[in-house]
């Protein structure tokens, strides 16, 4: 990994750290517990990198844990965003009935 | 343009449409939008890597998104709401156990060819990592009633525990310089050791602030993943969570007035708390005075609390509320920020039993309306509405902000006996004269009051 | 430049875009006016590359270009700063004097 | 590590602390420790960039910077704060200068080898950057007064100045694919004459908006210049600086109740607006009565507008209501969000004279206790206080909310005759039975209200 890139990853982070903050400092007590999913269904972006293991193929070992991955992660993804929205789906209902 | 740089695009949009998905959660009108957006960012980074061209099969690959997408939709259109905690921490073992075993893979691929900088990005991949995965699953087992969630404890835990966070951390550190393999299956194997030994000696009451903490190692772990991958988008989603969790966990200490090393490291109220001596006796009441208390009353005010989330009461009392509403009482619902076992955990669930959130208050906007609220109904809470919290300086849980529910006319207080709270102690509520205790399980007793109502 | 530098690039700008969004919109009308001139002595930052050419020394209408662009990036950073922290004085020194 | 790298640090370390700088702005307290952290920011990147291997003599470099350090400082410390408009104006012309130079010179020396996304880089950074130069000048003009302040305007001039942008961007869209050198200076004097253009025909007044929009050009041209350059703290501060510049833009033209392409390409309340008829006559008041009705109040709230600022007459304002308070008499300052000519003017001016910042109210503040409020000062203020924003919908700013002064028991006006606010239309609070006015300036007035209030 070049230095310039390893740089650009920095920046990617640090900036994220702010965005990290302000964002989820603005998440009114209400959504904590759909955020937590949500966040989780996010973080189930590693998904990207265990496809790639599961199918480059590069030995047994590999695609065996690339496998596993791919299941573990997409759990995350599937299961967080299905849950986050049947939540969400409970609190958008109330606008409508409210008062 | 080439295929490598259309998959870093969709993984850009992908980013973007996270945060602007987490954005939206700043309001619930808002929030099931952004999250769809963030859904579809996931998508295309998903379709983007799939173009990905060291993948050479794609039956493994498929035969896992099959999987793992059967496991999680069932895992979510089956389980009851209340079981969201055991279900979140669950989660962030197979997020975590996902990141590891990226990183492990990583580093079986290349061992010899390592720099220093990837090593580091995967040493904290699999220490964060190993650390989540067995932390959560223990989480999970307690939480779920798996295991006992009593605190297990021996003496010299800390320093073993100690001694292997240090071990490991030497570990990496050596590994950086010289990247051997089997030193760093060693190594994995520490982080998931000290995954069970960091979580076995918390009780499960403080677990909500162990799986906060955990989602933060989580989300770190796939930052890590993505300084390995060299891939931003990991970098960014992982970030939002650790941040997500690590926000979380000190709103919840915060709002237990206790400190995360004190959850992590010591045994709760074990040293300088002294529990008030309490004065007069508990009183109870029957069904029916409590019925036509509420039905004549100008407002109730209810007070969920853990307890009716285990008595998954949400829906008798929306249905009791709804009675006492129709006869013209103004029912407000009070939302401790710690109610329950869960950030939002109250929320959720009354939100699962359809009560419109404009009805919800929060703890500040309620309690300068305690003094003129005739009836407070506490439905399984204890601790949050303890007075001692805020007149007994030498209490275990004094400085945590509760609910005024003893500057009320009348407080009617829902349990099923002598139980206690997460905290253990004493309360003192229960003995004030304005109190009365209405013995049984919340639904049930809600059920009934919904009936006995109907006919006052 | 490569296409990969590029995407960093990008990269950094969508998430500044958001910080910028999500940082601005918290400061309250009272600090605006400080505002505009902290984010004048800022972006005052292209100094750096005013520097560059003005010593770079690559032919003599770089050189010229660089000078001018140097003194006029300076202005903005050292007048931005220099009046920010004037006006954030007296509204600091409020706080002592409150009520 | 290489210099280079070290270099590319620095940067790194003064973006966190630009963001770290404007993230302190959200509160008063700690906007000056985040301004000094970005300070040592920008600091941290000369002092990097000093070691770019690329430079070779110093000479001019040092000369750039103390000639430019020389004018920053005396401008900033022999600026009166009333000049801050004018000001602000000017420092976007030197920032998009900066810029644009940056930008021409890159192509100078690079015409034959530059690739299309750094030619559309630096396309971008002349074009916002020109037409900031030319366009903030111009508005700097206005404001000091060394051209007249009135709209310049002739038949066709939306069609002269469209078809000029769309020759710039097609230009600019070739340029892309053949960068000629020749085009490219027909370009970057196209931008320079569209800045011209652009704003010659918007009044004085409007310059505040428009300078928003500079300072968002003005970003935005720095933000391609780190494309260019390929340095990402400049796309970092050029972004903010847009964003800030485009944000408050929005948030005037909502106080003001327009819109911005009314303010940029519509001539002010040229069509189907009406003046109220105005009623009533307009009473004077002897300023030894006024001295007496302030000095008996039991609450006094000051209304200062465009007119302190011109009349610098904030510290007499200070020193009137310190007065007032002595004597016990509850003293506020309404402040609307766009008085004065400035976002935050009033802020700052009275923030200059010592006014602690707690006695500022906003509108939805004070506007509640107006009706209990015996005496209202009006201290140079009209279109911020006229009734006719709420009452008439045909008024050239109807819907503009504003201070309901009207509705108190008393209301005094400062002003000097019969001139007009920003807007130029008829204000009817001055016909109001419980209006009176006191002509002067407002200075004058305010010194001689403070020893009439003393000996009263
Ligand atoms: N929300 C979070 O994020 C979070 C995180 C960590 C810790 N905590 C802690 O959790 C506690 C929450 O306080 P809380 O007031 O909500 O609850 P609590 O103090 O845990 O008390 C729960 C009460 O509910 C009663 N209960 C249990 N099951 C019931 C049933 N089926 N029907 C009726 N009553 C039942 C119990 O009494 P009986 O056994 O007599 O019925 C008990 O007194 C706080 O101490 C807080 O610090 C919260
Ligand atoms: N703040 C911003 O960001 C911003 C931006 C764009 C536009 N604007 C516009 O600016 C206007 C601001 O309203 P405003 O109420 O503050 O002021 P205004 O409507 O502009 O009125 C100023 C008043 O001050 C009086 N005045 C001038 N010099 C004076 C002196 N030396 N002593 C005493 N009085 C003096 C003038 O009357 P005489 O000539 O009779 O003395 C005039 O009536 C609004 O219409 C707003 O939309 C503001």
């Amino acid at each position: 990994m070049t230095t310039e890139t390893i740089i650009s990853l920095l920046y990617v982070f640090a900036l994220a750290a702010f965005l990290g903050y302000l964002v989820i400092s603005k998440v009114p007590p209400l959504l904590h517990t759909p955020l937590m999913s949500a966040t989780n269904a996010i973080s189930g972006i590693s998904l990207v990198g265990a496809i790639v293991l599961a199918g480059s193929n590069h030995d047994r070992v590999s695609t065996i844990l690339g496998i596993i991955a791919v299941i573990s992660a997409t759990i995350n993804v599937v299961g967080g965003f299905m849950i986050t929205d049947r939540m969400l789906r409970m609190f958008q209902e109330k606008t409508g009935k409210k008062g | 343009m080439q295929i490598p740089y259309l998959i870093e695009i969709t993984y850009l949009v992908a980013s973007v449409l996270f945060i602007y998905g987490l954005k939206a959660m700043s309001h619930p009108t808002t929030a099931r939008r952004g999250m769809n957006a963030a859904g579809i960012g996931m998508l295309a980074a998903i379709v983007g890597t799939l173009l990905h061209q060291a993948i050479v099969t794609y039956e493994w690959i498929i035969i896992g998104l099959v999987i793992g997408s059967l496991i999680g939709a069932a895992m979510s259109v089956w389980m009851p709401m209340t079981a969201m905690p055991q279900r979140t921490a669950l989660s962030h073992a197979f997020g975590a156990l996902a990141a590891t075993i990226v990183g492990i893979a990583e580093f079986y691929q290349h061992a010899g060819e390592l720099g220093s900088f990837k090593m580091t990005a995967i040493g904290f991949e699999v220490l964060f990592g190993g650390i989540t995965v067995t932390g959560s699953l223990i989480a999970f087992a307690k939480l779920q009633g798996l295991v006992r969630g009593t605190p297990v404890t021996y003496t010299g835990q800390n320093i073993v525990n100690v001694s292997l966070f240090i071990a490991a951390f030497a570990l990496f550190v050596y590994l950086i310089f010289f990247p051997v393999g089997i030193l760093f299956y060693v190594m994995v194997g520490m982080a998931l050791l000290f995954g069970v030994l960091l979580v076995i000696p918390i009780g499960a009451a403080d677990m909500p602030v162990v799986m906060s903490l955990m989602n933060s190692y989580a989300g770190l772990a796939s930052a890590a993943t993505g300084f390995a991958l060299n891939n931003k988008v990991l970098i960014i989603a992982g970030t939002l969570d650790g941040f997500s969790g690590f926000i979380l966990s000190i709103l919840m200490c915060r709002a237990m007035n206790r400190s995360i090393t004190n959850v992590l490291f010591g045994a709760f109220g074990s040293v300088g708390t002294e529990e008030s001596q309490v004065e007069g006796t508990m009183r109870e009441v029957s069904l029916d005075d409590v019925a036509v208390q509420m039905a004549y009353a100008r407002q109730v005010v209810f007070v969920p609390g853990y307890g009716m989330a285990t008595a998954q009461a949400q829906h008798a009392l929306r249905e009791l509320a709804d009675t006492l509403a129709h006869r013209g009482v103004s029912v407000k619902y009070a939302i401790h920020p710690v109610a329950g076992r869960m950030p939002g955990h109250m929320n959720v669930l009354l939100a699962e039993a359809n009560v419109p959130y404009s009805l919800l208050y929060e703890l500040e906007q309620v309690n300068p309306e305690m003094p003129t609220t005739d009836v407070v109904v506490v439905v399984g809470a204890n601790d949050t509405v303890n007075p001692d919290a805020r007149d007994n300086p030498k209490s275990a849980i004094a400085g945590m902000p509760i609910i005024e529910v003893d500057r009320a006319t009348q407080v009617i207080v829902l349990k099923r006996g002598q139980g206690k709270g997460f905290s253990g102690i004493e309360n003192p509520l229960f003995f004030k004269p304005n109190t009365a205790m209405l013995y049984g399980d919340a639904k049930d007793s809600l059920s009934k009051l919904t009936t006995a109502v109907q006919q006052a």
